[in-house]
């Protein structure tokens, strides 16, 4: 499939979607309207909104805090989830013994979180960056931790052998060979780092998507709702393509997927 | 037995504590009803509930009525149990020295329980009738909740709209806690809106009340009832009688508090027609769809089945 | 890593004595492989390792390399007991074992690198053994665009760009065509007679085993495999493979192991099949 | 190390915590208390709170409620997840064209989505199994798309020289080859299955831990909700403990971790 | 699965004419593997492939079996030109291709179960054939507790108790010893000669070559590998692969193949080196 029609495929699939939005919040079937414009809004007034957050510019600061809060929370949690992967992996009593703590914690509502991480870091950009990073931090740390101990056997016996001690062999085994387990889970992160972010906004902020979300809510604005949740959506893909283009970077050792050569 | 599903923002909340009372008197088992109460983080999602079909009647503050009234939406309350909205505008314990006045506020950060929420509108109708530039002020959403005594201990706003038990339990951990306006009393309301001003009420859609005037009478009759019970016990007797997980660990702050909102209870249920224009004059203050909308508030509100209730 | 300067001149580089392995398996029942294995390689000595498939050859490598620690008996490195891995030794798995992430260059340099050669010498020594090994056109290779002997070559450098003392090897020539495993038999035998490291070498090919070796160990047909011969190859070096292969006392040693060795197969045949 | 040292050590570390905890909140470090007991409880009163939970058994309703919502967002989630994770791993132009939306989909803040659930599912239990699918779904897909792509080349052209068709490509491959990228989103995903049920709960719900949680924090009374929070979690343990157990099973043709022979 | 039931007597089993097959590296450059390699097996013929390494060998295998498509060049199977997978081929592969996740026993059977026969059936006659290659008590254990040889071997039956009519064997008795090697090529032989597959047989042990095939084929050194020399071996049938060995057709075929062979790799290595 060529780019080309690659890219029209896509732009069909969101016309069709968009069509159809707009015909069921629009159009009653069978006397009921599918979905009530109150709850749904409709294509039309969803881009009206957009167009006048761009026109007038009051977007750019609000998708400024955004960005920084969940770009922090990414990094943040990625390097927690990372370090500590490998850390549990190389340590398998402290792992053994740490164990059921981390699924507890892993299990707690953040939303719960919220007014400690109010009192602990203020109400500026931290307190979302912290919501962030306790979603995007499990989600890396399980993966990186699998991935470590999916090592080959074999490969790992010959590095051994070849001498490595336990930081070259976190260097030229473990972290290669996560790799691509931490890839996967960089995918789900990115899109939960903004979750965090945009859910800390909305649980309290003074500016981000999430406080432009919630505003909207707050004034049954139905379509301000909306229009905020796709300047977000967009805004992740953006981030999720930089990913995409590290992963490919440092992936070049791999057979292609189509590669059938044995 | 009718089901009837009631969706309130906050059950803890003593601005709803009428209904929850009337619940727990069974005030509206005898009045032949079986409600459901269901308890939802704020204001908009219950009334989103009811929107969308999944409850029946919100237990929530009149003034989403007359907003959604701007929205083309025929909302109607039918017995209002709040006469003055309970809002209080507090300085935060670290700012008690620089913030004297509201006018002192300008350019500083105000917490909020939401952006776009009752308490933001408040915050700005208040603002600009002591000439201040609402756009001047950061506003923050911050809660009802722990959040917003956090960030008070904090000192990260300056101030903030808050509602009962937060504003006692404030009290209690600061003695000297300033409040630069408290509507919880009478005094303060009249200054505030020239009258008494509808905070909450039971309301639903215009055409429910219609198709089902049997149960909005019974409930009215509940809360009617469930009033003129509020009036006639003491703090105490009342907090015995509500659900502990509402009161608390701490029930002498809780009675304390209640001992605060006592006189925001309305004794008749009636809506008080110049509360409801003060309710669009706010609103108008702030929101320029509100102000275009020409919102016919006579059908925002009803007071037939109050007057049913008390001829009885 | 402890490197044992002071050896002495008779003790053996590797000895293995009565080593027992069973390994457990998924039923929970075990299987004992070696039962009883005893070898010692002295320091500068070359023995080849021969046995039925399945006989418990790379088990016994194993144990040299310490990956495995048996059950009973004992492994001594230089006088030393084995504790832990064998860091004099260098080791080439039967199975292919290079990172997948590194290039055939960087494979092969990365033994120099980890033990502290700064990387830009470690590289330009890793290109001249690609080139001892055949391979100087395909550095830039990831493993997965290399064939099977290919493969088989970088790992073969990988391990002797070290120069460890011990060499294990896992039929490292398996893959490669006659032609070329003479060639890298040569190369081996040049290496070794440079500083007489001792080599452990698993082969299936007698003849090479013959060629190459001080001494050909023969294990029996598993389970409890143990070493049941050993033979002394007296055979002048320096030797050339190919050559070597006509002296007629190739031909008699070799008709003698073959004797045996084939035994050997057939009773592990049936027993495996019966058992 | 023992089963029993082990425990011991386990049992060691919550008892650290616990006293550190209790300490932190009741005597003051240079004149402050450092976690005031407003905000954080102290374990005395959160045990209590626990103990009469259980005492008047109260707390079983909200239980059961809870694990019902949070078994069935883990249920439907990991299947769906499962299910799209191989037709997208199968369909690399479907997954092409439905990536970017894919993406954009797990970017949308759960807390946002409630009044449509709420909407469409009412006010019982489906609208937060809705919340936690929607959790669960994106990480166990991710997992399972990537672990269907990492499928051993070789492996893959060995077993369609067998002749083996798409639906036994699935199951004599694909499928085995995947499970340990799906057990190791399962982890996380029971975590999150357990948070969007509780997250749903506390948006509005009459029953539930999450509603537990809400009331206790209605009325600032913390140690309940950390009590809801330790219940919360303990109950995430023993359903984890159940995954793994059948992880465990499925997966016994793996070398030992530690079974170093290559 | 399409089956060509009118295939014409004289029809080709594997006809691969001109084939080029070029590989994209990782920095963008091309390395063209095979260039103008023709090679055609007849119904029921058994040909050996014989070349240095890496020259292309397991590259036409891979061809023959429809997982790659050659740049240029046609690959015809039993006269139909071969458009994605090879349904009518067994393929025994270089590498260990087992399903990590199956037993011994499972791994043999799911050949079978594939195919639709029950899995009762499908378990014994697995059992029977894991016999055959004396591995009758190794059933139970997964490919990771086997050793090198007794997972060739299983892959060995995986393949051949499908009875497919075309078989691409790349190196299958490499990790085996001599005397199991020779019992494993007796089997096959067996097998060919019951119901006359047409065999494709990567080795590197001329020998085995010669005494399994009825036509020897020899690759030059890569790149740009293509088919320089084509024996036939005109040795009795049913042959025994020790006692063909015997015989002085055999000696002089072997040592004019060898000769050739020699200087091909040769020039490989030297070539490899250069570039
Ligand atoms: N992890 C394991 N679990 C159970 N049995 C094992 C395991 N590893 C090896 N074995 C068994 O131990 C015996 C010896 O294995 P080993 O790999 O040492 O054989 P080998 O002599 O190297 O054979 P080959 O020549 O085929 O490589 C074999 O029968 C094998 O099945
Ligand atoms: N994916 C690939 N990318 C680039 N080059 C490749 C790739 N696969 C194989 N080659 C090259 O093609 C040539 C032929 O490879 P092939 O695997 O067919 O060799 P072979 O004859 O089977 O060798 P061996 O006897 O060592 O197995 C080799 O030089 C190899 O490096
Ligand atoms: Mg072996
Ligand atoms: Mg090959």
């Amino acid at each position: 499939m060529s780019r080309v029609t690659l890219l029209a495929l896509q732009v069909l699939v969101a016309v069709v979607f968009v069509a159809l939005w707009y015909a069921l919040t629009t159009w009653p079937v069978f006397g009921i309207v599918l979905l009530p414009p109150f709850f749904f809004s409709n294509p039309v007034d969803v881009v009206q909104q957009i167009v006048k957050w761009f026109a007038t510019g009051v977007i750019w600061k609000h998708l400024w805090v955004t960005l920084l809060e969940s770009s922090l929370a990414f990094v943040i949690g990625s390097i927690g989830g990372v370090l500590v992967g490998f850390w549990f992996a190389r340590q398998p009593r402290t792992a053994a013994v740490f164990d059921p703590y981390v699924k507890m914690a892993n299990a707690l509502p953040r939303v719960v979180l919220a007014p400690i991480f109010t009192l602990w870091l203020g109400l500026g950009i931290w307190s979302k960056v912290a919501l962030g990073v306790t979603l995007v931090f499990f989600i890396v740390f399980f993966n990186v931790y699998q991935g470590i101990k999916e090592v080959s056997p074999t490969v790992l016996a010959n590095a051994r052998m070849l001498g490595m001690n336990e930081r070259q062999l976190m260097r030229h085994v473990y972290w290669p060979s996560a790799l691509s387990w931490m890839f996967s889970s960089l995918h789900t992160s990115v899109g939960f780092a903004v979750v965090g972010a945009v859910v800390g906004e909305y649980l309290g902020a003074a500016a981000g998507l999430g406080y432009l979300i919630q505003q909207a809510e707050g004034v049954f604005d139905v379509a301000g709702v909306f229009a905020g949740m796709f300047v977000l959506a967009a805004f992740v893909i953006v981030i999720d393509t930089l990913v995409t283009v590290v992963e490919k970077r440092l992936l070049v050792w791999r057979p292609n997927v189509g590669d059938a050569k044995p | 037995q009718t089901k009837i599903t009631l969706a309130v923002g906050g059950a803890s909340c003593l601005c709803y504590l009428p209904t929850m009372l009337a619940k727990q008197l069974g005030e509206f088992e005898k009045a032949g009803l079986n409600v459901e109460v269901v308890d939802f983080k704020g204001g908009s999602q219950s009334l989103q509930a009811v929107m969308g079909g999944s409850a029946d009647v919100v237990s929530g503050y009149f003034d989403h009525t007359v907003n959604l009234a701007a929205k083309g939406q025929n909302l109607q309350s039918f017995v209002v149990y709040d006469r003055y909205p309970g809002f209080a505008l507090v300085v935060s314990p670290k700012h008690t020295a620089t913030i004297k006045s509201i006018k002192d506020l300008a350019g500083k950060k105000v917490g909020v329980s939401a952006p776009g929420s009752s308490t933001d509108f408040f915050l700005k109708y208040m603002l600009s009738k002591n000439g201040v530039d609402p756009n001047s002020i950061g506003v923050i959403g911050v809660g009802l909740g722990a959040t917003a005594i956090a960030s008070m201990e904090q000192g990260e706003i300056e101030a903030a709209i808050m509602l009962d038990p937060a504003i006692t339990v404030l009290a209690g951990r600061h003695k000297d806690l300033k409040i630069l306006s408290d509507t919880r009393t009478a005094h303060d309301t009249l200054q505030v809106f020239g009258g008494e001003y509808p905070g909450g009420a039971l309301y639903t859609k215009a055409d429910w009340i219609k198709s089902h005037e049997k149960e909005v009478q019974a409930m009215t009759n509940a809360i009617i009832a469930t009033l003129k019970w509020i009036h006639s016990h003491s703090p105490e007797e009342i907090a015995e009688k509500m659900p502990a997980e509402l009161v608390g660990k701490d029930k002498p702050g809780y009675i304390a508090a209640l001992k605060n909102t006592l006189p925001m209870y309305s004794e008749t249920g009636m809506m008080d027609p110049k509360g409801a224009a003060a309710v669009l004059a706010v609103f108008s203050q702030s929101s320029p769809d509100v102000a275009k909308a020409n919102v016919d508030l006579s059908k925002t509100y009803t007071n037939k089945y109050v007057e049913a209730a008390h001829k009885k | 890593m402890a490197t044992t300067s002071g050896t002495a001149a008779g003790e053996a580089a590797v000895a293995l004595t009565d080593v027992d392995v069973a390994f457990r398996l998924a039923d929970g029942g075990t299987f004992r492989a070696v039962h009883n294995a005893t070898l010692k390689l002295a320091d500068g000595e070359f023995v080849s390792i021969v046995g039925p498939t399945g006989c418990g050859k790379s088990t016994l490598l194993n144990i040299a390399a310490g990956l495995l620690t048996p059950a009973a008996g004992s492994a001594d490195i230089f006088g030393r007991s084995l504790n832990g891995l064998n860091r004099q030794a260098g080791y080439l798995f039967q199975a292919d074992a290079l990172f997948p992430w590194k290039t055939a260059l960087e494979n092969v340099a990365i033994g120099l690198e980890v033990a502290g050669v700064s990387q830009a010498e470690a590289r330009a020594r890793a290109k001249e053994w690609l080139g001892k090994v055949g391979l100087g056109a395909f550095g830039d290779r990831y493993p997965h665009m290399l064939s099977g002997g290919q493969r088989k070559r970088v790992g073969l450098a990988q391990v002797l760009i070290r120069d460890p003392k011990i060499l294990l090897m896992d039929e490292p020539f398996g893959p490669l065509d006659a032609q070329t495993r003479q060639i890298m038999g040569n190369l081996l035998l040049d290496l070794w007679s440079a500083d007489r490291k001792a080599v452990l070498f698993v082969t299936h090919d007698l003849e090479e085993a013959i060629a190459l070796s001080d001494r050909v160990v023969i294990m029996s047909a598993g389970p409890s495999s143990r070493v049941i011969g050993d033979w002394r190859v007296n055979l002048p070096r320096p030797r050339d493979i190919a050559e070597v292969k006509l002296e007629p006392a190739f031909h008699d040693l070799h008709r003698d192991i073959w004797q045996m060795l084939k035994d050997e197969v057939i009773k592990g045949y049936t027993q495996a099949e019966g058992k």
